[in-house]
């Protein structure tokens, strides 16, 4: 508890190292703070040396030189007072002259200094037709200009919802179209907190995994189900966990399911396996670098997951020591590593071989049906499980398939609508844009199997009369 | 052709929708003479178009084809010139059901703007019903006339140009269905009122925000309007895909990686499936009908 | 024009034999008006009698003995002022003594001959925690109380907007669950108008026939595709259209879709069957008698189909002929009806033939694949069609195959999302109960066939930028 | 077993769900010796209960079984006694994602109601978090402090009953949430305020009406907060079924009623399908959200 301790008083503060999220209007980027680093972020670019030491949550104002100026003082956004929307467009004649800022005029203003926010307000004192702009048309206007001219930046602490947000906007393809308010409901149904075992498989860049790792808060275990060469963590890592966090986190590769599910994976055949893993090990490593630089594009900053793991061992030695020493130190630390990674499969398997995990959670590009059946295997009875399938049709199989094998119970497909509000006054509606499906969800919870089936006259899920209303039932 | 007539040649005069390809189209008027860049090349009126049959494929100078399409108030929604925000198609048909028009209804509607749901209007109550359209900005007016005559549709429809929250709807007791779609739709109530039958009739009002339907709810109940009704209807188009999904790869039982197994490496299985687009219209307006009942 | 001007006269008038839609609240039920006729109506009997000769609109009040009275006045319906919604339950305590009218008291009031509104603005006054229950509680409980107590009853001329209201409200399995606005959309897409030649093939009890034909005004002509035995119009007859309407009405089985297709149905080879025919008709009469009567079972008014076709040829002869001139009239009679159904299958075969029809609107229980791809053969090109089906994944096989044929463009598959608000003061929210779905469209436009195909270097399709702009776009 | 730590077997004072079918379920405090009816006969809760795993199948006196499941705060959603309207999964889901809780998390809330959402946000912030949760009524705010008790969460929340638009929360900045359901969101926002931590934090309003909206935006502005976002999320639930469309019988080319042509009389195709229920909840609530910045 003394690094949770240590973490209370630090947490506030941004430092060098952090995982941090950069937001501008509605615009997030995660990145990780290091000194001299140019930062591209919506067309700008800056360092974030200044921000070291500030406040999470702080605004900062991009200065000459890409140097960041916290803003103490914190206005609103919108020049409120300059919205008077004429009701409709009738009186607007297209021109192209409505604009009596000139684009000297402008350069002029940048020159004399003036912030974003106020060439903003001056672009739209200076416009003949705003006023006569219909709302919608003052929106764009004034969004269109805000992006232009403002530059405020605010940093923050990674969470959640800010990573499901970024990714949802600017990558959704990396997360398979999961949207925040599909992952929300995942996090829910599955009934997921601290303290409990779960499973995760997730080709979503490590999105899904870092939700469940940020409500379980340290406490209970992970374990991470990757296909091919190694667990991929880019979004993950994005969340800037404490290192304690990782202690909690194993990973369990798809390919060895089979033989861990027919105890073939014995802790003794695998430790001697592990000597033979290592050349695949080995072949296995760029393999895994490859995907992960794939799924890290455009999140340069995020460290190698094998560095974070080593880091939780201690600081690496730098000593400087001959050719020979250092060939001989490169062989040991890949010896070491293996081994590691060794350890580390065995205890993920032992964790999965109890077949008691306290929930499953799927979000996948591969077909949900085969994935859930067999992971479902390793969960206990009375058992949330939920998976996200970016298709409908898939989750219809899974959900026949499961009903036939019996073993799960309130099987429910099911979709949410996302409608966000525009509210002010005397022009309050729903946004004119919606997005247009956020995913579809299969949730239910496990049962013991019926082994010896037909033991009643019951079906197992035969629809029954509204529920029935019995005198013990909240005694 | 006219908009409320079918043609099966293309003939001079005539509105044809030039057909690219998805989403992709735009109007001509067909003249003698005349000639339109694609950019699949020219299509000359006289040769390519005029007395070719609706729904041909037409070849262009550069060797690109297009289809020629028969011009419907649906196809003008999504081809017109914007002078205004416009109605689409699903509103415009939910408007029409829920006032009833059908042959020989008389409509009011304010304003006209752009003329997307007048042109829709005017193929419903043809060939004995009539459209009185109000439109407060003189050129849109003017514009809307011009286009109506142009459709041959001009004979049906009376545009006037003055503001309806003032001077109404220049008529009395003869209107089946009155839509408004103007600013403060409250201020109009009154004359929907007066313009419609003594018997009674239906009225719709568009508006974006919420307060104005407050408002104009309200203004419909002191005016004695029944059946007050308030909705919304959005469309949500899909998009018809095959998709592929691996199959994962879970290993012999011996625990060798990528075994022979049925599920193989590349294992995948490919389904139908209709998908969402990631945007989509999520608010166009609320539309409130209400009925003006017998008196 | 003559009927017409006629019709016009009398239009605004309840007649004997009319066809009209009672509504109280919320709630329709289409009938024909006839003396001394039962009607049961949301639990109430009572005549139409008196609403003879009143005008459309009218509300009446149903008295002693089941006659109506006319009420001349009317008032709104929401008894608003007693409206003082708690904004919570918080002061509530359940006691089941909250009314303080017994029903004893209620029965004396009802005795007294309080009107139903009456009475439940008693129940309402003499609620202790009326004033305290939410909105919603409240909104309930009127709705309970009117529901018992009122029965003001509106006599209305059909529509569309009303029957489509009427049967997705009462009857949704006999429409195929087709929802008002979904058909609202069929109508639009599709382009119905006056003066056009459209083939509908309905399975929703000629629902969306009856709404073609109301868009058509009499005007043009509208061929129904059938299966089975004969045509349903149970909902078409209830839209109580004139005489000549039905003149534009044409009939085709789809069991003769092939040999017109193939060409085989010539007008002689139809005349020489025609006979052969007689027998097959016979026997298929009794099957449409059982089909109608139970697609009719609640619409106990709607006169027989045939009917209506010879009422459109002048009244029958009530002569008193002896018996066998009474048999050899019926044999006479049949073989007229016989003739005349030969005469109109040839009428409606002629007008196919042509393949130019200008629309197709299917909505049905069949699969739609089949439907469509038949049919449209019949459509000229440039011209719209629209399939419902109430469920996805029919009309997505169907878009593969259209893409696949050719021959129609502009494809669409679309769902509508309804939502009915409830505006009042401070109390404005989109209403607590939705439609969960609506039924699925796919509409495109016919174009015509590409013979020999991969002409050019395009695909039908393909994605093409953005709205090209042109200058002679607006020529 | 407790609602924020899963238990494998069931135990005496343990809070356990009957599962009886889709939909038809009940809550039942397990002790030695006590017996709970159900339509499938008598569970005798020594017997047949304590000392089974969760989720076993149990046989009920009349030889019918029933599932019994470990309790989880959405199955309680599910079953709890109604003592005012609840919040549901979907936006309770939303609600703990959007107010960002974790474990460790300092929330506020009110008012507690039937302790829907305050069971899912002790699931949450547990086992180092503290709820604080405000209730105007006092049997309400009683039975809720019981409850959390019962179910082994009672060291993680303060029950206090009191009117918080008049008093408060009864901390101040402490909290990382501030989560309001009351009838006027807007007077309670300046002690939302107060209740966050100095550092920031986060919160949520749940309204069903659009007019209690806008008064809490304008309040949350007015109290400077930021990022101002109100949303609404609605759950639509599939049923999954097969359904068999019949294929039209178009006869055969010599046009014989009926042939005996591929597609016969009687021929019919079967699909699988996800089919939306007749109705839906249609509405809720709002969930307006805002964040309090570092000031």
């Amino acid at each position: 508890m003394e690094e949770n301790g240590e973490a209370v008083n630090a947490q506030w503060t941004i430092k060098e190292g952090d995982h941090v999220v950069l937001k501008r209007e509605d615009v997030f980027k995660a990145v990780q703070v290091q000194k001299k680093r140019k930062i591209i972020f919506e067309k700008q670019w800056f360092f974030l040396d200044n921000a070291i030491g500030e406040l999470y949550g702080t605004n900062f104002e991009v200065a000459s030189g890409g140097t960041l100026q916290p803003r103490k003082v914190k206005h609103e956004e919108n020049p409120q007072e300059t919205k008077e929307a004429g009701m409709d467009n009738r009186n607007i004649v297209d021109d192209g002259r409505s604009q009596k800022l000139t684009r000297d005029d402008i350069e002029t203003l940048k020159e004399q200094g003036l912030k974003g926010k106020e060439i903003v307000q001056q672009l739209i004192e200076n416009s003949t037709t705003f006023r006569d702009k219909t709302e919608f048309a003052q929106e764009k206007y004034i969004k269109k200009k805000k992006k232009k001219y403002e530059s405020d930046i605010t940093v923050l602490k990674p969470s959640t919802r800010i990573l499901a947000l970024m990714y949802h906007g600017r990558e959704p393809g990396k997360i398979c179209h999961l949207r925040y308010d599909t992952l929300a409901q995942m996090l829910t149904l599955g009934n997921i907190h601290a303290g409990s075992k779960v499973i995760v498989f997730d080709t979503c860049a490590g999105l899904v995994l870092g939700a469940v790792m940020e409500r379980m808060g340290g406490y209970g275990s992970v374990i991470q189900m990757y296909p091919g060469g190694g667990p991929v963590r880019a979004a993950t890592d994005s969340f800037g966990f404490p290192a304690h966090f990782y202690q909690t986190l194993h990973e369990f590769p798809l390919a060895k399911v089979n033989a861990l599910l027919a105890g073939a994976l014995s802790l003794e055949s695998e430790e001697k396996s592990g000597l033979e893993d290592s050349s695949t090990g080995a072949r296995e490593l760029p393999q895994k670098t490859v995907s992960e630089a794939v799924e890290r594009e455009a999140e340069h900053s995020s460290p190698d997951v094998e560095a974070i793991v080593v880091t939780s061992e201690g600081p690496e030695d730098k000593s400087k020591a001959e050719r020979e020493n250092q060939r001989e130190l490169r062989v040991q630390e890949k010896k070491i590593k293996l081994e590691e990674k060794r350890k580390r499969l065995l205890a993920a398997a032992s964790l999965l071989e109890g077949r008691n995990a306290d929930g499953l959670i799927i979000a996948s590009r591969f077909h949900p049906c085969p994935v859930v059946l067999s992971l479902l295997k390793f969960v206990a009875p009375s058992r949330p499980f939920v998976i996200y399938c970016q298709y409908k049709e898939p989750l219809i199989e899974c959900y026949t398939k499961l009903r036939e094998q019996g073993g799960a119970i309130s099987l429910r497909l099911s979709e949410t609508w996302l409608r966000h509000y525009q509210i002010l006054p005397n022009r309050t509606h729903p946004k004119l844009l919606m997005s247009g499906g956020g995913g579809y969800l299969l949730s239910g919870t496990t049962v013991v199997m019926d082994t010896a089936k037909s033991l009643g006259p019951q079906r197992v899920e035969e629809p029954a009369p509204k529920r029935q209303k019995l005198e013990e039932a909240n005694v | 052709m006219s908009f409320v007539e079918y043609g099966d040649v293309i003939q001079e005069g005539d509105t044809a929708i030039v057909f690219l390809g998805h989403d992709s189209m735009f109007p001509v008027k067909v003249q003698r003479g005349g000639q339109t860049q694609t950019r699949y090349g020219a299509l000359r009126h006289s040769a390519d178009l005029i007395g070719k049959h609706y729904g041909s494929k037409v070849t262009c100078s550069k060797g690109g084809w297009v289809y020629v399409l028969h011009p419907t108030p649906e196809l003008w929604t999504l081809n017109l010139p914007h002078r205004t925000q416009i109605l689409y198609a699903t509103d415009i048909a939910t408007i029409t059901m829920m006032l009833e028009l059908k042959p020989g209804s008389v409509v009011c509607e304010s304003g006209t703007g752009s003329g997307s749901l007048s042109h829709a209007i005017l193929r419903t109550i043809a060939p004995t019903g009539h459209l009185y359209t109000v439109e407060f900005h003189q050129q849109r007016a003017e514009k809307a006339m011009e286009e109506f005559r142009e459709h041959k549709v001009g004979h049906l429809v009376t545009v006037l140009n003055q503001d309806v929250c003032r001077e109404g709807f220049g008529v009395t007791g003869v209107a089946d269905a009155v839509f408004l779609d103007i600013p403060s739709p409250w201020e109009a109530i009154g004359h929907a009122k007066a313009a419609i039958k003594k018997q009674g009739g239906r009225v719709c009002s568009f508006s974006p925000c919420i307060e104005q339907v407050q408002r104009t709810c309200q203004a419909l109940a002191e005016h004695g309007f029944g059946e007050v009704s308030t909705l919304e209807v959005l469309l949500r188009l899909y998009d018809v895909r095959s998709v592929t999904l691996p199959l994962p790869d879970f290993g012999d039982e011996a625990g060798g990686p990528g075994g022979g197994a049925p599920s193989a490496q590349n294992a995948t299985m490919t389904c139908k499936t209709a998908v969402a687009p990631k945007e989509m219209a999520g608010h166009t307006g609320y539309l409130t009908f209400a009925t003006k009942s017998l008196v």
